[in-house]
């Protein structure tokens, strides 16, 4: 396990991460331009969405996959509570901003979803092509969590929750592109994929190390700047939470009886925190909130502490509890 | 040349509004304006970039309104409404033109 | 046939431009920023000319190639005119919208010609490299044509064309790359393909997806838009037009003695209408005429046509005509 | 600090015409301009967007340029040739400067 | 709507000054400021374009800053400071606000 | 050689670079968007990085690397005062454009490192990795040898070598990402390059063809504007320097005894002058300098220059000095 976590750590991902923090802390002018970063997270998901859509044709459709969705779905939505009731006892953060911060970590991290598969895959363990769909099922449910209960806690504004705001929330780029692609994975299956795989498959690392590059870069800045909002106890939160998140959903895997590799990936899923669907979202539904924290906290601390610790622990946690 | 005096309002907004602010300025009846990028900025707590972005969540834009100064009221009471609760602001000056009727 | 049809439907680059038409519909903020479309574009551009090159390299400039870049001129040329009368007579647009939608239509679009030959591609029928010259030739002489049209019908105003409007729609930048790289291509050949294949050839279909997502959303954005103006018998005609100019170049295919591969490619483009070189040059040429008609025409009803129904026809026929 | 009063020029117009723009204003001899990006718009009949676009065809762009008034009347005069039949307007605005001597 | 009157300062300049203009506006102790890109231009000798470049060093770069008149002559001195030996310029307008408390 | 150098001008590559600097002259609207620009910039200095760090990685540390890399620093801090010297005995550049002139000759052009490792490849002529480290440390000394030259000759300004001007050279983004690569390709070595092999070296030819018409466009553009302030004695500086620079590393080469392909690049680097690094560090240490002078000497004269005569001949000097 230390050696996986040591292996993961020296990964060339990790390292172009590390490398984009360390630049940004130095006051580096690296920088990728706002052009190429979407570039790269939309390759991502396109990639990620057809592998997984391509695995689905392989395999068909089964009432695992039907109950991993809805697993998945359950998780976004509970957490949000857990999280809100959390930081609401052991920090000082104010309704609505823990609100928002609530909403960050039900929803999911797609690239830490791609750093666990791709650990998976170096050590030889199958997950299953679906879980990309349970991971675009798990973005948005978290986001009508934190609405219920910035609601319970504070005064409506005009600007909730009305059918615009649920239209742009259900078609959000990054489901539309992860969904389309998955679903396209789905119906063109084996023959698409030899078609696409060099694109999809071969280019995949080299675009993750940019991406990662410029996560780093970004979240190095962004605690630059917004160390000042984290207390200690947020900082924890920042951690325990992803812990008591993977926790849940390790007990609803043994429930579905899911493999080793979708265990970790199902765990990895509700462990990681949003930074590309919710920000915006929440901007719209929780103007009030304070966006820094909840960028502060998911990409600056548990997208790191994910990368480096979390995902060799929820796949020797996964390798204990199924089968 | 002839010209005629105009008002020129600049609004800038949190990019994840834009759809809000477009849909109040054509309540508003303008008869148009134009959308332009701000790349970094700085504020009362923090500043931006928008290198590397992913999302708009942490971005501003700002949009540009040529318009007749009897719209400017209407304008500003549905603008400020969509923005009270959000990071922006709106400015107004005096511009001339030369063909008024499209204002 | 309707096999072929069928097939080409289900292939990931017709998906991924079904998901940017469904995206732009479902009113998705999905979107790819302009200077990645750019790439694409550019990138698409480069390859097939690339590709051209590099094939006429291997079998050599022959007297077909010569007629069958003439027949291309007379096609772009030609069709206009066309197209201009039948606009007149079965729809209300005025004469300088006629116009300018005869000049999109005289015009070529590259993305039907790359649909083509990946087609042929699959059906492992050959064609020769030598028609991407063909498809270079083609851009401009309806731009030419079209403002023939229009100056006889129009008063002329001090922004025709000058010497200044000459070199800019001769040195265009999609002519330059295109023909730049069918240069290098050629001096280049084989060895030269040998070094690029894993860019130019292997990357080309995941590229080729990306810019069809980009052009679903763009077209599902214009047609929204634009619809209000295309009447029936004006969206008749972004259908029945490409037939008439396929016919014509059906003709010529025989004339020349074209194999069924090539003809199949000389009909697609006679049959395919310009998104990318014609429209700024007809802003310049012909500024009185609305845009939003003819990019509406090209790129939301004729190219969906043909890359849906119009290529599996055209292969089809060519496979009856030629030999 | 003692400023100068000059004029501030905007020209919005559709990004083809940027040649044409850009020769009528070193005709009528101005000190500089600067070219600025729009990224969206709507005008009297339709909106538009430069996302996933091509060709410059659809654009509009801007063009600010800092000069004195008395070149104002020039300027216009060959800039509102160059616009008359396409999309576009222009906006005269005062701006102080500090070193009049440039522009 | 009650409108307040304020400044608005707009800074050209060549790219890679930017970290010091900043830093002279923070000492100004500007409430807020916003980055717009430029992306191509003509001054006294040539012209330049943004496109196909690798680095910032040949462009030009536009910072906006509303601020009280009272604030500006600070402002002034401090930033054309930085920009004295580069290319570069400041134009002053008049503008009005909504909620002059935030500038 | 003139094998050679006809080969080398007939490569893609090279091609390429011609294709820009002709649509530059006809004056075409093609060009490549900026942020295009800067993502190639970013993947050949990552991909040139990491390469060398995985070269090294094999092949470890020695005496020879450390001597190597000492020589680079010192030829990019002496070179500078040869060519200020050179240029205000022949030219008739005032002191401060003569100094900012001198410190872009002595940095180093990433591309044309990039050439000749491409030459040296498809001529199996070996070198070592360590190299990328060498251009790297080569990249600043010579900004501050400018700065002392100009301290010497003009009155000093406030904006001059401070702290953050220091921090601002020495992280500058193009050293980041070059170093960066280089250490990540160092410590994952071969397993890394393994993963990233289909981005990092078989996409390498294709984005050098796009970079490469993207610098010609550049080049070809600033010529047009530049050559005003370019007399025919500067403009002989531009060919004359990178011989003298070559030569003296040339005769470092020997000294340390350095392999064959290893002198060229040696050479080539030398003989190299900057256009990423250096230009927008002059801005800001030598504000009063004209920047077009530097910029048309650099990208328009010497890398031409060296791209189709002197890496053939620095190659072949190689060839006879080395063993
Ligand atoms: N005085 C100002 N002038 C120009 N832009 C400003 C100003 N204040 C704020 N901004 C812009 O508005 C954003 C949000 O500011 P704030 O609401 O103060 O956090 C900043 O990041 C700037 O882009
Ligand atoms: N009142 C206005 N204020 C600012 N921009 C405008 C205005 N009217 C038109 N525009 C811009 O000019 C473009 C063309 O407008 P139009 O000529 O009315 O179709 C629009 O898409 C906007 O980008
Ligand atoms: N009068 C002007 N109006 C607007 N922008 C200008 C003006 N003069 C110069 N500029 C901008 O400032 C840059 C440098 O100008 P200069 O200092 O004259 O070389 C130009 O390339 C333009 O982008
Ligand atoms: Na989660
Ligand atoms: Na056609
Ligand atoms: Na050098």
């Amino acid at each position: 396990m230390t050696d996986l976590a040591f292996q993961n750590l020296l990964s060339p991902m990790v390292l172009f991460f590390a490398l984009g923090l360390l630049a940004a802390f130095a006051r580096s002018d690296l920088s990728v331009p706002e052009a190429i970063a979407k570039l790269l997270a939309l390759y991502l998901l396109l990639s990620i969405g057809f592998r997984g859509g391509a695995e689905v044709a392989h395999h068909g459709l089964t009432v695992q996959l039907v109950a991993t969705v809805g697993a998945g779905i359950l998780l976004s939505f509970v957490i949000p509570f857990i999280a809100f009731a959390l930081l609401r006892k052991t920090t000082s953060l104010n309704a609505t901003d823990a609100a928002a911060v609530a909403g960050h970590y039900g929803s999911i991290s797609a690239v830490t979803f791609v750093a666990v598969t791709g650990v998976l895959v170096q050590l030889s363990i199958t997950y299953d092509g679906y879980l990309v769909a349970v991971a675009a099922a798990m973005e948005t449910p978290a986001i009508f969590a934190a609405l219920l209960i910035a609601r319970r806690m504070t005064a409506p504004t005009d600007s909730g929750a009305n059918g615009d705001f649920i239209r742009e929330i259900a078609f959000n780029g990054s489901i539309v592109i992860l969904l389309g692609a998955f679903g396209i994975g789905a119906i063109t299956g084996q023959s698409g994929m030899k078609i696409l795989k060099p694109f999809i498959l071969d280019m995949f690392p080299g675009f993750l190390c940019l991406f990662l590059l410029d996560m780093g870069l970004v979240a190095g800045r962004g605690l630059k700047q917004g160390w000042r909002y984290i207390s200690v106890p947020v900082a924890a939160f920042a951690i325990i939470m992803p812990l008591i998140g993977g926790a849940l959903a390790a007990a609803l895997a043994i429930l579905i009886g899911l493999s080793v590799g979708s265990t970790a990936v199902l765990i990895t899923l509700a462990a990681s925190a949003s930074y590309i669907a919710v920000p915006a979202a929440m901007r719209l539904a929780l103007p009030a909130a304070n966006p820094a924290i909840a960028l502060t906290l998911s990409l600056g601390i548990t997208f790191p502490f994910n990368l480096l610790i979390g995902i060799p622990l929820y796949i020797a946690v996964a390798g204990r509890i199924a089968h | 040349m002839k010209t005629y005096p105009k008002k020129r309002i600049d609004i800038i907004f949190e990019a994840p509004l834009m759809q809000r602010i477009i849909d109040r300025l054509e309540q508003a009846k303008v008869s148009g304006y134009s959308v332009m990028p701000i790349i970094a900025g700085r504020g009362h707590d923090s500043s931006w970039t928008a290198d590397g972005q992913i999302s708009n969540a942490t971005k501003m834009v700002s949009i540009v309104c040529i318009t007749d100064a009897s719209k400017v009221d209407d304008l500003l009471d549905s603008v400020l409404g969509a923005i009270s609760n959000q990071i922006g602001f709106v400015t107004i000056s005096d511009v001339s033109v030369v063909r008024p009727e499209r204002f």
